[in-house]
């Protein structure tokens, strides 16, 4: 597989058609909404988390932009929707062990386990360019976290 | 056009370029990002490398011998760069580009109080970020009112429209000689005489025709210009601001410092006349030199035949992409051009694609290049855009069209 | 000192630096104009080549592989210059030099209202013009009051003097961390001390420190700082401006265009964070990674052991000037120093010791050096300078002082 | 004879001793003054021009500075008062003679039989730097008799 196959894996491009979670659910019960901006791009996302407590429910969101965006942000909708309840602090760490990875230029794995879908996203950390796209739903989430708190 | 493209030998000019040579990812590299900056020839590099390592010291300051070449050089390089664009030497302020020059010439304007409470400027909805937050800025500090030129559906100014946004209350009208998103040469003739007509400053951006035009400023009647050296061969952190002798003189400095002064008290300071009123501390010497070097060598090549080329490639690159499924030009106006081409490609972002032809070693530039509104008034937040050099060959131009007509397919948006 | 000079190895450190091997009038070039502008190490001329032949191209705009890899190296960079400072790489904005950095300052500080109206700014008498002038200009847009902190006789700041000058009024206090003229390193904690104390801003002038002395930014409490990079072994057309976090945050950027906002709009534009808010256009990319590869260089030769040869050079310096007939130096201070003199000879203008030490290949600057208060202050309208670099031996300074000696004989005024 | 002697020539060394014309005469008649100041150095020279309806009856003049710079004052002083009445058309011919051969970075010469003593400046144009130093009192001059007819 070409490196631009490893980028651009069917699970990254059909994600990025499916855009599981778009569309932003109602903002019934505590809900907070993040709206994030790629400026060297113009790629977008408003992205809204509705929690339990400190649990979250779902994770919901609106956007455009690149493929590796759009796949990134609907795997993140599923990897936290399908474990809903899930506790803030996991989403947290999630979000921390994720941008870890991408950064690492290509020194570090996503593990599927964790992960699931979202691991196929580990070959962007070889495109230092690429990660802010990846990060832009990731980053949404733990702006509209910190929301909550704040 | 009457000279011939066959004077320019490209083999010759692409062994000038050494980071041309390059791979990426195992392709050639096929660089068609230019207009963003353009990669510079051994000449440029070596002159900045002899005076680095033999006349290197700072100008105007010193009796010895070493600051006394320097000295020699830098106007000698003010002289040569000023010449290139038709002007005197004391028309050109070094700066540390298009960017800087363009904001001293709005603070200057402001702090001559040449703009007011009630005044307007007028921009063209086409302009670089660079050609337009800075008269942003502008009206928000004096209280005067932007107002903006729109473009026509071709990516052409409309000409008619200008006429009545520039009005008697009109005292700056700014504008791109070329836009870096449409290639399209714009009316500097008209937008001048309007411009003048309403006793205006007319400022015009010249980062994109520089490099690719011959470029006579007093004869455009522009008052004030600007452009950046690493767009035109040159290197990086040198650019300049032309202005006509009069405009320079009534102009206040904006940064201040060393090398620009008469007498200091602890008080107050008095200032030299232009263009060293303007050049404030130690100045990009070597780079003032290299971007001399760099407008020689396009001289050689002489800038007609620069011209016919790239009317050549732009023809090439328009025509190819055009005839794409899918791609859909922003300024599609057969109007005198560069070889530049912003698109966006039907169900694919400018990302994906910027990246796809990355991996064939195609180097190319996504997004709003600078130019939000005018990419919020064509539609697509992101573009991608091709943009040629002295140095881009036909094939170059081919490889880039066969890819783009790949793109749709690899992303499943065919 | 506990670091012995011996650390260095000063024939290794000579051969580094190719501009020293050249003649002047056929005599081996001396340099002792290193305060104005230091020569450069092969490592810093070889890491812009690197990237200009290589990874050129423009920084934060492009998904290919070049931008890409220019980006990286852009941003390695700040954070390898921000550390060499004590600094995060949040709080290094590049600029084009230090007195671009200091304008930068003194238009945000205006800009942002932190200078109003009979409010107060305080410099020092010892000034270079870059840290006063700006401060003029600030004073007189916002209609506060400029005042001063002299100097001693000996050149040392009067702290006393500025307890009293400094008030409830002062916004802003301007000092250099070394003049440029008297060689002498001020007290900055007093003076930040005192700034702090009534709630001023500390800016600090740090272009002669830099390359001499272990430089701690954050340690030393200052809010805002400047330095060159040509001064320091790096390129021309590349500084910085360092800010505390919080600082940066409150300041609005001055120059405006691409690469430094968010969302744009014909009508407005929303800025990124610090420190790309205040990075407009394209950037001095091959010079920031020049800079880097200058501080990396330094940072092999160890701050402390260049700060403990220097101090033993400005001893054999300043004593031997000091033992030559009808030689006045400016500052004569035994306070901790760099190895830079400026003086006067009886009876011979500046311009003519300056000629005659060029005939012998030695390359001192003579004028006001940017700094004509504090020549007002001490007497002579011009001095001769001698500074010193990493590179410079005994040998030479020794030669220095033989020529100095020899000055009043040659024009008859012994 | 060495550059530096070529530039410092005795007779250059002792009119920057001497300099003839030193002292402002007094206003009488028609004058006018001129500061000029080299921004590099801070040199500055404070001259007056005399005049009878176009002809100059003499240059005098104040100012510090270099030994170029005042030697140079010194024999344009001398050379001006010598030959008054001097046409003012003659003098700015001879201003624009030594500027043209001061510029010249030592590729002409000034003649001594139409500049004197102020022939042996012709060194200085090798030297850019100090061009300026020797250029002040001419510049100077040039000044001051635009201001006559302004
Ligand atoms: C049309 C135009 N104007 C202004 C600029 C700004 O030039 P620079 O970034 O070199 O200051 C650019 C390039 O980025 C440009 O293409
Ligand atoms: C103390 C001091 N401050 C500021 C400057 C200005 O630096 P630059 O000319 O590199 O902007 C200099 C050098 O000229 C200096 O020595």
């Amino acid at each position: 597989m070409g490196d631009l196959d490893q980028l651009y894996q069917e699970l990254i491009l059909d994600h990025a058609r499916r855009r599981v979670g778009s569309g932003l659910a109602p903002a019934e019960g505590l809900s907070a909404d993040h709206h994030e901006r790629n400026p060297v791009c113009g790629d977008e996302i408003t992205l809204r988390v509705r929690v339990d407590g400190d649990r979250i429910r779902d994770v919901s969101w609106e956007g455009e932009g690149c493929s590796i965006s759009q796949a990134s942000a609907s795997m993140l909708s599923q990897l936290v929707t399908e474990r809903a309840p899930l506790p803030r602090n996991e989403a947290s760490a999630l979000i921390d062990g994720f941008r870890t990875a991408l950064r690492s230029r290509g020194t570090m794995e996503l593990d599927e386990d964790v992960y699931e879908d979202a691991a196929a996203l580990t070959g962007v950390s070889k495109y230092t360019a690429r990660v802010k796209c990846a990060m832009l739903a990731w980053v949404a989430l733990e702006a509209a976290l910190a929301a909550l708190d704040g | 056009m009457t000279i011939p493209t066959e004077t320019i030998d490209l083999a010759a000019v692409r062994a000038d370029f050494p980071a041309l040579h390059r791979e990426v990812d195992g392709c050639p590299l096929i660089y068609l990002d230019s207009a963003a900056t353009a990669q510079r020839p051994q000449s440029v590099i070596d002159a900045e490398l002899a005076f680095v390592t033999g006349a290197n010291a700072a100008v105007h300051r010193g009796a010895h011998t070493l600051a006394a070449e320097a000295t020699d050089l830098f106007e000698d390089a003010r002289a040569t760069v000023a010449g290139f664009v038709g002007a005197a030497p004391e028309q050109l302020v070094w700066t540390s580009g298009a960017t800087a020059a363009l904001n001293t010439a709005a603070y200057a304007i402001g702090a001559a109080g040449l703009v007011r409470e009630g005044d307007e400027v007028v921009v063209t909805e086409a302009e670089h970020h660079a050609n337009l937050i800075p008269w942003q800025q502008l009206a928000s500090r004096t209280g005067a009112v932007l107002r903006h030129i729109p473009v026509h559906e071709d990516g052409t100014i409309d000409v008619s429209a200008a006429a009545s946004v520039i009005s008697s209350r009109t005292r700056v009208v700014a504008f791109a000689h070329v836009s870096n998103v449409l290639g399209i040469v714009n009316p500097v003739a008209d937008l001048v005489a309007l411009a003048h007509g309403v006793g205006a400053i007319a400022v015009m951006d010249a980062c994109q025709s520089a490099p690719h035009l011959p470029l006579d400023l007093p004869g455009l009647g522009v008052d004030l210009a600007a452009f950046s050296g690493h767009k035109m061969l040159g290197p990086n952190g040198i650019g300049a601001l032309y202005g006509t002798a009069e405009l320079l003189d009534a102009l206040p400095p904006v940064f201040t410092g060393g090398s620009m002064v008469t007498t200091v008290t602890l008080e107050t300071a008095e200032f030299l006349p232009a263009p060293h009123r303007f050049e404030a501390g130690t100045q990009p010497v070597s780079q003032a030199v290299g971007l001399a070097e760099a407008v020689r060598y396009l001289d050689r090549l002489d800038m007609g035949a620069v011209h016919a080329r790239e009317r050549m490639l732009e023809q090439r690159m328009r025509e190819g992409l055009r005839g794409i499924d899918g791609v859909r030009l922003l300024g599609d106006a057969d109007a005198e051009r560069i070889a530049l081409c912003a698109f966006a490609v039907d169900g694919v972002h400018a990302h994906d694609v910027g990246q796809f032809l990355d991996a064939r070693g195609i180097a190319v530039r996504v997004g709003h290049h600078c130019a939000q509104p005018l990419h919020r008034r064509f539609g697509p937040a992101a573009t991608v855009r091709a943009s040629a050099g002295v140095y881009t060959t036909e094939d170059e131009i081919d490889a880039l069209i066969d890819a783009v007509g790949a793109v749709r397919g690899y992303f499943g948006a065919a």
